[in-house]
């Protein structure tokens, strides 16, 4: 394979699942507070939340990726502020890419562990909480092991989102090759060269290899936890 | 350690207002299904906020609305037995046991662990998970898990409804150990006079979520009208030598009754239930029959209930139920005041302190 | 834009062996290219395929001066579907709408992306858009737009000549006029973050003359 | 319609090996907590497919694994009361009673609704969701949404563990008229002696997964080492008339007995379960006694069971036990052959045909 | 607001909802169909099912659109052959964008779908049986009603994303006002143009507003559904 494909593009893969695997290490946490949040809580605003939480999948990727730009971009409203407080720099880094990428994924993430998270019985929680786990360790003992399939449901969602998002990717941190030129761009920039159709379906082929690989691993996980789960 | 309930909550089909008193050792909620029983467990154990109530362990404030003081579940230190045994289905049985373990202050001994799997007849479960267990076995992993759990208040919402009574009977007298050794309150759900009479001190009977009325088990079950179909006596006896056969004397005022007991030092006071139906009378003192347990006593109150009659009769101070047919009433001619010889097939011995 | 890829790459290469500095390129549409530079990207040279992209740019400042040209033309041809579609004179008598019959022609976004925007005031300016306005299907870029004609969803569209001569499925059936619109042309500049002399030999480079035969080649008229 | 299973299968911890006939009526799984009851009913049920077994039903093969014949769950028109109530929570109550009326076959009738409801008390509840009953209530209607199912094959498993005494006082005696008047068989598994001896028609004990025993209730009651601590024996006698005071005589080979019955047939033959704790030996018939019921009998084998003696006692051609402590025993000097008056107090009336 | 609005633009707004409406509603029964077969069914090739449910999230929707055009546009493998037999055609055509929607939103429909079936208890759906219920009335009476949140979960969703959808759209059925020109796309030609950035504001807005009232819609239903199935 390494043969098969040019070192650029063996970047770009691998780039890509660099960004991908931190964008989803990355938005887990939160995105299991935002679903915990919503399936659990109540408070004002919960629907502009859910709403946020949503916006980029309704919004064009480029729409997205613009607003990423100037809130998050060396001069924008946030990044600069990043960049001269703490040194964290997203413009046209890899790390751009993987932001970019988990605000794509995220509504994803979410509904899925929400929906895992509606899903639980609180009087499991409270047979905890009787026993004397406070809510935290009520969570981590009892919620978090009941939610598994979801939130791996939610990542690998999240991870295919990541390693296929394109849009709001390049228009934030562009096409850089070895920084963020990942998988999908490199796909993109190949469909429009002349002639680049077949270099693309070669690229194409290593994205739905590394999907079902990725989904066959989540399957095989799911299945061992819901089995656990089941009782044997 | 006094638990102190008192509380008032409104649902839309009924409206809870109760008030008791759980002392030392325990306390059984008695009452028909749908009366409010597990609401009132709900409340002490803080899984239902009441809309108003004041629920105190000893000087620990559990509850106070007034006071808008709400202890979280985890920081009252309850031992839970769900009615619907509420098992962690990821955890194995042996995890499921240890949990509470886990969360238990240091240095707090609960129950042994071995011991408690033995007696529970689960070692062969541990490595399971709950998942395939059957319902008698469920509900024993959620006693264990309790018990388990090294609690300053029991809560036990008809833990042996799902098992045998063989089961039933070994596990009982473990309970009864339990009560007088660990000195915790506990709070038991039953439907079974027979339970209830032999692990409760007080009793606190629940009518559509009102307390109709409350006050030791001797007291209690002795109300012929409150407990009509399962009416009994609790008497306090003194326990005697054992004798050759294995029978152990029991001094009451009535005079001695015979027993199977073991383990009982001598001397110790204990309560013996003695249900009405279980009491036949003779104007003079049978011979030549099997019955070794025949007391003297004097007819008190008479009443008529339900196509039956109830004879309260006094021994010593103590009182005593028969419950009889009109027939033989008439037959043997009662009178309050009238000397008697009640015949008596002891059911439940109650051991532990007397109520 | 992306168009210009293996040109690029191709010159960049040759810039890399001759002077052992290696450029990296980062290919986007044009309008995201110039909003990342004017966010602050760090980028030295800019080309972009829009003329107002780079006007933007220069106009918020980040434009060496005097060191912005027209690097390359383009021209604009009809393209038809099929490997020898009969050629088409695009003149007086040309009727685009009888040629279409109810079919669509394909074009790149009339109103936001260059192709579409030359291709819509090449129309005009022939007389046939409002004829054919009702007909048009439009691509979010120009290879979407070849794509459509090469699977023979729309007979005709129209597209850049350099985009053309690689797709199989379609003939170029004629070439507009270079007067029908504006000139095609695709300005590169020098960018103030640029800091040193490697930048500037490159931009200088792209003009040089292996450049030239390189985009040539590909079918890029050379401006400068 | 019989039912007949026979069927083997093996989870990890046991495996099942069980066989029988469940004819017209009851018939009671018994077993101790984790014996294999459930898996039995599951299997007949349809839910768990054995690997090897036979189960009809009359003349319907409900499952045959030799011959590849499995009828799924819905086909087998069955009304399974779930020990874990398995009520829909997003029906209401009317609506989960109604559920199984829909899917039943045009024409044929099941229980009147209002009459179950009513039986149950549940009619405060129909237009609720399932989702805040009590324990109690959920059981209540998962019986009745089984009842109301119109089914050919009534599976029960420990329909009444959860409810009240006064409660479950007012649903067997209409269980046992369904079971006379639905011709349907029942299977029925309890852990109450009291429960199984009134309804049941025959037994089925099972251990580890094995039935060790099997019969009529009236045999399997009355064997003391398989019932050890509720043995009693289960005697048939004919109602007599009804006397002005209510007392009903029964006739019985031993003599008469009066109890407090009604609408009951002169004539009519009837069970009565008498627990062998409740009979009371006399060498002479004791006189000047409460104790209406008194038969003359003929003692029997005399077996000693840890600690207690055990002693048949032959009724006619009924038998009779009786549990006396060995010291009695020994006072009445008790031997095979000797002519003996049981003092009997009678716990519970089984009705209905006679086993 | 129709003044705010140009026409065109307010017909972008109405054939966006148009499209998104029928891309849900029409992938609804294949929704639960295919998240039935994943949770519950096994067979051979569920994984290769599974992967190819996921594929329009990994590809970039340029290539989904590509895809899309080869397979279902007039000339197309499948597409000429939906002309031929029954005059089906998606070319240029608003039913086009409602397949491209649709597909690229099938994996989110699906995948929530799936996490509600799998967290239903067979146990009641044993019980619906025992009480005379075929498997389909099962399905109907006990599984859908319990799945019910997870279904509005994955159209909303799903709703989401074909509104948002425009890659894999203009790419397979390109911008014809009032057939193909979705709201996303007219926010796109914005981006396009230098200055464009207040009048695609303005179209962000409104896709804002109606991603929000559905949102609002499907929280209130889930709700009213989860409060129904808690037991109220
Ligand atoms: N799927 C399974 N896998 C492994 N063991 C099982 C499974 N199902 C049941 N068992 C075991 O088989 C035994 C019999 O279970 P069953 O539910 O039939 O008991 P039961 O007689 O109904 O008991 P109870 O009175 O407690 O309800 C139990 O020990 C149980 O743990
Ligand atoms: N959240 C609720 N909303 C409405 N009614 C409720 C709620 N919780 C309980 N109830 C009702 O309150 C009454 C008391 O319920 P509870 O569970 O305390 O009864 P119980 O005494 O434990 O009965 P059982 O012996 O059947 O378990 C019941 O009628 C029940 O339906
Ligand atoms: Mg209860
Ligand atoms: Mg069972």
């Amino acid at each position: 394979m390494a043969d098969w494909l040019s070192p650029d593009e063996w970047n770009a893969v691998l780039l890509s699942l660099r960004v991908s695997f931190w964008a989803v290490l990355i938005s887990l946490p939160f995105g299991l507070l935002v679903a915990h949040a919503l399936a659990r809580w109540e408070f004002p605003g919960k629907q502009v939340l859910n709403g946020i939480v949503h916006l980029p999948l309704i919004l064009p990727p480029v729409v997205t990726g613009y607003l990423l730009l100037i809130t998050f971009g060396r001069k924008g409203s946030v990044g600069q502020y990043l960049d001269q407080w703490f040194g964290i720099v997203f413009a046209f880094r890899w790390t751009g890419a993987v932001l970019a990428a988990a605000v794509m994924a995220f509504p994803l993430m979410v509904r899925a562990m929400r929906l895992a998270i509606e899903a639980v019985d609180p009087k499991l929680e409270q047979a905890g909480a009787t026993l004397g786990a406070s809510k935290p360790w009520v969570w981590l003992t009892v919620t978090l092991p009941m939610i598994l399939p979801g939130v791996v449901a939610g990542a690998i969602l999240a991870f295919a989102k990541a390693m296929g998002e394109f849009g709001a990717t390049i228009t934030f941190v562009s096409n850089i090759p070895g920084q963020t030129r990942t998988l999908p761009t490199a796909i993109y920039s190949f469909m429009q060269v002349p002639g680049g159709e077949a270099q693309a379906a070669r690229l194409v082929w290593v994205a739905i290899a590394i999907a079902m690989a990725a989904l066959l691993l989540s399957e095989w996980v799911s299945r061992l936890v819901a089995r656990r789960i089941s009782g044997k | 350690m006094t638990l102190s309930v008192s509380l008032r909550h409104s649902f839309p089909g009924i409206t809870l207002d109760v008030a008791f008193d759980a002392p030392q050792g325990v306390t059984a909620l008695f009452g028909r299904s749908g009366s409010g029983k597990t609401t009132v467990v709900n409340a002490v154990a803080g899984l239902l906020r009441p809309d108003h109530g004041r629920i105190t362990l000893g000087d620990r404030v559990l509850l106070d609305t007034a006071q808008r003081v709400v202890l979280p579940p985890h920081k009252r230190r309850i031992g839970y037995v769900f009615q619907d045994a509420r098992l962690f289905p990821h955890l194995t049985v042996r995890q499921n046991l240890l949990y509470g373990r886990w969360f238990a202050p240091k240095g707090k001994a609960g129950a042994e662990f071995d011991q408690v799997v033995d007696l529970l007849g689960i070692a062969p479960l541990l490595a399971r998970r709950p998942g395939h267990l059957s319902g008698g076995e469920k509900s024993r992993v959620a006693l264990g898990r309790a018990l388990l759990s090294a609690p300053d208040l029991l809560l036990m919402d008809e833990p042996l409804a799902a098992l045998d009574e063989a089961r039933k009977a070994e596990i009982l007298p473990w309970l009864e150990r339990l009560r007088d050794t660990v000195r915790v309150p506990i709070l038991y759900v039953s439907h079974s006079h027979a339970e209830v009479a032999r692990l409760a001190i007080t009793v606190v009977m629940l009518e559509a979520g009102r307390v109709t009325r409350t006050g030791p088990v001797a007291e209690m079950l002795a109300d012929p009208v409150s407990a009509r179909r399962e009416a009994g006596a609790v008497m306090t006896v003194q326990v005697g030598p054992t004798e050759s056969d294995g029978l152990t004397r029991l001094d009451s005022a009535g005079g001695p009754l015979w027993l199977a007991l073991s383990g009982m030092a001598e001397g110790a006071r204990i309560r013996l239930r003695i249900p009405a139906r279980d009491v036949m009378l003779a104007r003079q003192r049978p011979e030549g029959i099997s019955a070794l347990n025949i007391l003297e006593c004097r007819v008190g109150e008479i009443s008529v209930l339900s196509g039956d009659v109830m004879v309260r009769l006094a021994v010593g101070d103590e009182a005593l139920l028969a419950q009889i047919t009109p027939r033989s009433a008439r037959g043997l001619g009662l009178e309050p005041g009238m000397p008697v010889f009640a015949v008596v097939r002891t059911i439940a011995v109650a051991t532990g302190a007397p109520g | 834009a992306a168009s210009m890829k293996n040109a690029l790459d191709e010159v960049a290469a040759k810039f890399g062996e001759e002077t052992g500095n290696t450029v990296v390129i980062s290919y986007a549409g044009s309008n995201a290219l110039a909003r990342q530079i004017i966010e602050g990207a760090p980028a030295d040279i800019f080309i972009s395929a829009a003329v107002n992209w780079m006007d933007e740019v220069e106009r918020a400042g980040l434009v060496v001066d005097g060191a912005r040209e027209d690097l390359l033309g383009n021209t604009l041809v009809l393209v038809a579907h099929g490997k020898d579609a009969a050629p088409v004179e695009i003149g007086a008598g040309f009727d685009l709408r009888a040629l279409l019959g109810d079919g669509k022609l394909a074009m790149a976004l009339v109103d936001s992306v260059p192709a579409g925007q030359y291709g819509k005031a090449a129309l005009e300016h022939l007389g046939q858009w409002s004829a054919v306005e009702g007909s048009v299907a439009q691509a979010d870029n120009v290879r979407a737009t070849l794509a459509l004609v090469a699977q023979g969803e729309a007979p005709y569209g129209i597209v850049y000549a350099t985009d053309a001569v690689a797709e199989d499925n379609v003939t170029v059936a004629g070439t507009f006029p270079a007067d029908s619109h504006k000139p095609i042309v695709y300005p590169a500049a020098l960018l103030s973050g640029a800091a040193d002399a490697a930048d500037r030999a490159f931009y200088e480079a792209l003009s040089g003359d292996e450049a030239d035969k390189i985009f040539a080649a590909e079918g890029f008229a050379i401006l400068n």
